[in-house]
């Protein structure tokens, strides 16, 4: 806080987050526009390309799904992913350095390559029902987040701290949950948002672990638009934002966002 | 519930490096022990393995009558103030404080009230809301050591806990720990660099050396009569001084150093004296007289200590401390001896 | 011996998850291309007599290292005005730096298009300034395709950096400072190593992210800025030949596992803390 | 088949998953009533669960919608069940080009077409032929398919014939009049709404494309028109087939047949789903517009030979990514 | 190049709290001069404001004839070393040591060499390899003492520098810094707990108390002669016993306590002897005496000295601390009398 920022660092900065922003507007402009394609600026203003998202059964199944495989991937990837994040820290010098880069592969495999090849390994080797492999997949795929960007808030977190904790009767399972992660929260947040996304906009690997029943929201998307080219799939983005910010603005009633940072 | 805690051949590694060499130690329920020794001779790496974080490569560790050695640290129940203080950052100081008490299962109110009590006496009521980043070294080493004191438990341990504390405030916390300490009957085990903070407060001492201990004695035993010239150093034998008996007269015992100074010793003082001995004495030990019979030196540089000038003083086979009175100052350069005071000197076995 | 094996039951569930549905799996799909009765490295030797393909290769370690150069430069700076603002700004520019990721592919391609396009708001500005008198052909280009995968990883980097940027304890930049480091020699020598673990891993996850995408430069690309991740896609996709996808696959997961090792290489010589 | 002994069942049907709402009041409800079975889809695009079947050994699903290059590359990879014609009534009432168009296997349930689309505002004189693509006034203003999209290879079935030769017998020449063609390409294209955006941002003028995106470019683009060629457009079918490992084989019979339905077909074509082949449909000139619609446009179109066309596309990716990619 | 440090009416704030309160501190060319202040007096901001890290929010401070006030830390050439040591963890220790010199421009092998040879004189040659956390505390410490001295700055800081090393090491260390501080001339502020440390090195020592410099004066001057009773008692006077004169005889002085105890005082002794004053002493300076002329007491807890007995004494008017010799044991409980010892003892003026 006290740390002064250069005024050129600030004005880079904001450059920065204009450009990161400014195609949004666009997109809304977009997805208002009363027009059965992609234009921009808007010619007219119609929230119906909101309510077709509503209209269409299959987005509704497709949304549910997607969320359902992204906020259990999500938290199955931190479950198995914090602790390998942690263990490679806590215990440098007994584990392999390799070890760091097996994680890197979910996302270094091209996608189609990792669905084609779990397809054939466990929907037909296994038998698994599609919905687990689909979980199975989207675990893996975003695991790389977990375990690195976790991994990276650990390499600079004391831990005689969390001595001092366990010195003072606290088990080490709890150690982690009261000392531990509100002290590296802002990496499991990073970790839960970047896998949160990356799985809830996937499609390479989702094109083939759905299956009969089973499908995914970009997967119908992608299907809406060989058919239909209008600004649908804007409102969708523009609703993704706007569900973002109200989540965020819970937690920040709520919680307070400075765990978003520590 | 007062226990004693017992170390038995403990060798500890960091990696392929031992840093403690088969170290016994043992301190009776309710005592007091500290260990004193140099920087980086393993009085933290000790703590660290009694508290759990460190498991010995042998030996074993008992704490009353449960085998310590094996178990996990937080099952130890046993409070560590840390070097580095190690506060957790995320919590008030007042939470930092009350963490083992919840661990404990104490109901918010107590805890607060208790940790609350505990910051009073530490001198720092008046921060309970503030976070650790925005206190001063003193003030965190202080939150470090209510943090373990609060919770009471039966085996205390605390790692350098005054060393960032001026005089005053660390008269007062160590009076503070040794009466909570007295109070509870906790077992305590202390590390130090000040030997007069040692001396003060424990019960008995250990001398550690090298990842060894040299010897565990009371204050008293230790300050007057080292067991070794390593002791005898630490201690502040500066003055470590060879000698060969040449004569004996009864219970005066005549004895030259190898320079060829001679002294006349009573060993109704000294206690008996062996044919080759080393005279260990303190700067206060060897007084700076401008004649007399003593060692002979010339003075070297000269400093003030408050209560005496102390000189460096030089001699044939080598240096030697003394000090010498306020009311006679002597200059650089000028010849002098050096008289042992017989009650701040003691005889110790040769060097091996 | 049950802590002796702590450090590798914590790592198991994760390890055993990619070993199982990871190394396995993809591991026997690379190996078809070994298998080929035409030798077993034939389809290499025809991937790399194809000229076009090696230049689809070498165009995909350009664009993906100059990517990744940019997104760590921008996200950096990024994150360190991040890291150093006061709470609430701090989580506005979080959700921000988060919008863009949540827009799918092809919405922002449209996007762009607006903005760079022939008839697009930047090039109706220069024109109306008079700055140019023909419109600029600004997409379509590699810079075009570098700048769209920029815009998509920077806040990939801000994520992964703010914390670890913040987490830097301050007493050891101001001990830098006072023995005479410049603001640049502490960023250089002190908060650039320090900063390591984080900047690796997002630079690992801006690289693979690049190198396998496949969207992203097709939209802003077109065939003129092919890359690896369309060809794959040709072959797995298009003409069902699972052999030369394999191949192709097999050829980026090296290429990248060799780019991504050297990379934690040279982060390791600067910081031997990095995991 | 018997209702009854059906009733447990689940049919699976793998299609592309657009315009599911209308699709289900059309044809699954109806058919539900008519099977008392389960029905479940898998959906995504052509190659994705193309793969998927062929991952499966045919298994998983009981009848497949594929666009007509697609299925003949299932057909290849002998994923397909021949059709017995005989268990379909409805075949009868089909035009020609629909109900065998892959020799023995699925029959086509609509149809459509691959012309030239142009800006008529921009683009003087108008486009009457399918060498005008080639002119040199369309420099940087051309958008083609990708080679890998349905009217991709079409592209070079054109080149060929521009060029005098047969594309699949001389690929050289072919690519030769592609190579010639690739200065009037602005950008080529993917998907419908990629072109769409090209059209309306001003980056294209001039494109080659499937009928149904016309009314969409048309929104974008009042002036947009379908050009009259003399060579005639190509048609694409999308056909369906019964997978080899289908398990519910009767009941995907019946499920053909009734898509194949007059009045099915009819729904269809009115409410803008799919283009009838049907020859008893009948369509108001209204709603005939936006479709391939009646016997003479249908008599004009060329068919690709799909099963030459798959063996030739390794080879012609090659060649076009040469041209397009380097 | 020898150069003054003038700190002028500084003022500085954390936030809305401030912690110095015009401070005003001029150390001399050359001069070292210690800060001595309780825990959180503001000893660590004023070197912190002096190195730059925080900007006063008032008055100015001067280093030779550069204004520092405003100028960036990185341009000042101060060498600090810091209270948490502030190591870089990604370095080697020889690389710790050595980052100053590559900020100046000096080749790898020079700052290397030079490195080392400031590892030698910390003691630690044999660890120049090892990472900063694989130290113990003491080590970490020299270190950062190497850190800062090996850049030979004009001014060096030292926060509490040698507060984890054990006595020898201490004694040694502070000879070293003292040596290569007289040889540089360098102009040194040096903040320590430890009164003997900063007795002992300085060439004057400042004593602070909540933002505010009490009295700059030389150790003698300070230990003997404090200006106020807050000097008196940081300096050890722990018995401040307010008094009145009664009678007043030539040079002698008769005087009584609250108590309605008599002492008869020497001014050519004490100095001038106003009617009221506050009489100061150090525990030494109060012997305990089972009988004769002194202010009667009961005695509480004795405690070991290794150099005397200390006793809690209790008198009607507050508790007094006396030292007795080791050759005469007394019991709590007992009555005994305190005597002034006059070269222990000082008079100051009343407090306010
Ligand atoms: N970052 C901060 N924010 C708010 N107050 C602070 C901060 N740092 C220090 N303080 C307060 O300022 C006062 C002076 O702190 P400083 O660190 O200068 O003390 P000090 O004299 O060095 O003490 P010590 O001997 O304990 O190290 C203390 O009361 C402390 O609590
Ligand atoms: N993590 C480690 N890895 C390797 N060696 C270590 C590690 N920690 C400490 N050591 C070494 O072990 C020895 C004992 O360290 P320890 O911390 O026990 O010393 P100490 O007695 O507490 O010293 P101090 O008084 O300086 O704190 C030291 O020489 C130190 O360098
Ligand atoms: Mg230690
Ligand atoms: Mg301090």
């Amino acid at each position: 806080m006290t740390t002064k920022l250069h005024p050129l660092l600030i004005v880079f900065a904001a450059v920065i987050f204009a450009i990161l922003v400014a195609p949004l507007f666009i997109i809304l402009g977009a997805a208002v526009s009363d027009t059965s394609f992609l234009t921009f600026p808007p010619q007219g203003f119609t929230m119906r390309w909101f309510t077709n998202i509503f209209d269409i059964t299959a987005f509704r199944t497709t949304a549910i799904t997607s969320l359902q495989v992204a906020v259990t991937g999500t938290f199955l990837a931190l479950l198995i992913g914090i602790p390998a994040a942690y263990a490679m820290n806590r215990f440098r010098i007994r584990l392999p350095s390799w070890l760091s880069n097996v994680f890197v592969l979910p996302i270094l495999v091209p996608e189609i390559v990792l669905g084609f090849s779990l397809v054939k390994s466990i929907t037909i080797g296994l038998e698994l029902p599609v919905f687990a492999t689909l979980l199975i997949g989207h675990t893996l795929l975003v695991l790389p987040y977990a375990v690195r960007v976790v991994g990276a808030s650990l390499a600079s977190f004391d831990f005689s701290i969390e001595e001092a904790a366990i010195s003072l009767g606290c088990p080490p399972l709890k150690t982690f949950f009261t000392v531990v992660l509100p002290n590296i929260g802002a990496g499991v947040v990073a970790a839960f948002i970047l896998a949160f996304i990356t799985s809830i906009n996937d499609v390479s690997t989702s094109l083939f672990l759905t299956g009969p029943g089973v499908s995914t929201l970009p997967i119908q998307i992608i299907a809406h638009m060989e058919q239909f080219f209008d600004p649908t799939i804007a409102s969708v983005s523009v609703l993704l934002m706007i569900l973002t910010v109200g989540v965020m603005a819970i937690v920040e009633a709520t919680l307070g966002l400075t765990f978003l940072t520590k | 519930m007062t226990v004693s805690l017992t170390l038995d051949n403990v060798s500890a590694h960091y990696g392929s490096t031992q840093v403690l060499k088969d170290l016994s130690l043992s301190v009776k329920a309710g005592e007091l022990v500290s260990l004193l020794g140099s920087s980086g001779c393993g009085k933290t790496t000790t703590l660290r393995l009694v508290a759990g974080f460190l498991e010995p490569s042998a030996g074993s560790i008992r704490l009353g009558d449960r085998d310590l050695t094996r178990l996990p640290a937080h099952q130890r129940d046993i409070g560590l103030v840390f070097q580095n203080y190690a506060l957790f950052p995320h919590l008030s100081v007042r939470d930092n404080v009350a963490f083992g008490l919840k661990q404990r299962g104490v109901g918010k109110a107590e805890r607060d009230a208790k940790a609350n009590a505990m910051l009073e006496r530490v001198g720092l009521s008046a921060f309970a809301e503030r976070m650790p980043a925005a206190l001063s070294g003193g003030q965190k080493q202080r939150v470090a050591l209510a943090r373990a004191l609060v919770i009471e438990p039966p085996l205390l341990m605390f790692d350098e806990p005054l060393s960032n504390l001026d005089a005053k405030l660390r008269v007062d916390m160590r009076v503070e720990i040794r009466r909570l300490q007295r109070a509870n009957g906790t077992t305590s085990l202390y590390v130090t660099h000040d030997q007069e903070e040692a001396f003060s407060i424990s019960d008995r001492v250990a001398i550690m050396n090298a990842g060894r201990i040299m010897q565990l004695d009371t204050p008293e035993v230790l300050y007057q009569r080292p067991a070794n010239s390593f002791v005898a150093r630490f201690v502040g034998f500066e003055n470590l001084i060879e000698m060969t008996v040449t004569e004996r007269n009864g219970e005066m015992v005549t004895a030259t150093t190898k320079a060829g100074a001679s002294l006349t010793l009573s060993q109704t003082v000294y206690g008996a004296i062996p044919d080759r001995f080393i005279l260990a004495a303190r700067p206060d030990g060897l007084a700076v007289r401008q004649s007399g019979e003593g060692i002979p030196v010339t003075l070297g540089i000269r400093t003030y200590l408050g209560r005496a000038y102390q000189y460096q003083c030089t001699t044939s086979t080598g240096d030697l401390t003394g000090n010498g009175p306020l009311s006679e100052l002597l200059e650089p350069g000028a010849q002098a001896v050096l008289v042992p005071v017989p009650e701040q000197c003691c005889i110790l076995p040769p060097e091996a | 011996m049950v802590k002796r094996l702590t450090p590798w039951l914590l790592a198991a569930p994760a390890t055993l998850l990619v070993l199982a549905f990871l190394i396995l799996p993809v591991g026997s799909t690379l190996a078809t291309t070994f298998l080929e009765p035409k030798g077993w490295i034939a389809p290499y030797v025809t991937f790399f007599n194809s000229g076009v393909r090696r230049t689809v290769l070498y165009r995909t370690i350009e664009i993906s290292v100059i990517t990744t150069v940019l997104s760590v430069i921008i996200g950096f700076i990024a994150a360190y005005v991040v890291a150093h603002v006061p709470g609430r700004l701090k989580s506005i520019m979080i959700i921000a730096a988060v919008f863009p990721l949540l827009t799918g592919v092809v919405v922002r391609s449209f996007a762009w298009l607006i903005l760079l396009g022939k008839n697009g708001i930047l090039n109706s500005a220069l024109l109306g300034l008079g700055l140019i008198s023909q419109p600029l052909s600004m997409l379509y280009t590699e810079g075009a395709v570098i700048a769209a995968m920029v815009y998509l990883f920077v806040p990939l980097m801000i994520l992964t950096l703010a914390g670890v940027l913040e987490g830097i304890p301050k007493d050891v930049l101001e001990a830098a400072t006072s023995l005479g480091a410049t603001p640049f020699g502490v960023f250089r020598q002190v908060i650039l190593p320090l900063a390591m673990p984080g900047l690796i891993v997002g630079a690992v996850l801006v690289f693979t992210g690049s190198f396998t995408s496949y969207a992203t430069p097709q939209l802003l690309g077109g065939e003129k800025q092919m890359m690896m991740g369309t060809l794959l896609y040709q072959r797995a996709m298009v003409t069902f030949d699972w052999v030369g996808a394999s191949t192709v696959a097999a050829i980026m997961v090296v290429v990248t596992f060799v780019i991504v090792f050297l990379m934690t290489r040279l982060a390791r010589r600067l910081n031997p803390m990095v995991a | 088949a018997s209702a009854v002994s059906a009733e447990a069942k689940t049919f699976t049907i793998s299609w592309w998953g657009y315009n599911g709402d209308k699709l289900n009041a059309n044809i699954i409800e109806p058919f539900k009533k008519i099977c008392g079975c389960d029905i479940v889809f898998e959906t995504g695009n052509n190659a994705d669960r193309v793969n998927k079947l062929k991952l499966r050994g045919g298994k998983g699903v009981d009848v497949i919608y594929l666009s007509d290059s697609f299925s003949q590359a299932g057909i290849a990879d002998g994923l397909f069940l021949k059709i017995d014609g005989s268990k379909l009534p409805n075949l009868a009432d089909l035009y020609d080009l629909a109900k065998d168009p892959q020799g023995g296997y699925g029959p086509a349930y609509t149809i459509g077409r691959v012309g030239i689309v142009y800006d008529a505002a921009k683009v003087n004189p108008a486009i009457t032929s399918w060498n005008d693509l080639w002119r040199p006034d369309l420099k940087s203003a051309v958008s083609l398919p990708g080679i890998t999209t349905t009217a991709g290879p079409m592209v070079v079935m054109q080149a060929g014939k521009h060029a005098g030769v047969d594309a699949f017998t001389n690929a050289d020449k072919a690519f030769e009049a592609v190579t010639a063609l690739k200065p009037n390409v602005a950008k080529n294209y993917n998907t419908g709404s990629e072109l769409v955006n090209l059209l309306s941002t001003g980056e294209a003028k001039v494109s080659i494309a499937q009928d149904f995106t016309l009314a969409s470019m048309k929104a974008a683009v009042p002036t947009m028109t379908w050009a009259t060629l003399k060579e005639g457009d190509i048609a694409t079918l999308n056909t369906v087939n019964i997978p080899k490992g289908s398990e519910n084989v009767d009941l995907a019979y019946q499920f053909i047949n009734f898509i194949l339905s007059k009045p099915v077909q009819q729904l269809e074509a009115e409410q803008g789903v799919d283009a009838p082949v049907s020859k008893k449909v009948e369509l108001t000139p209204e709603q005939a517009k936006i479709w391939t619609y009646g016997a003479d446009t249908i008599a004009k179109l060329t068919l690709l030979n799909y099963a030459k066309m798959n063996d030739a596309k390794m080879d012609w990716i090659d060649r076009w990514n040469e041209i397009f990619s380097k």
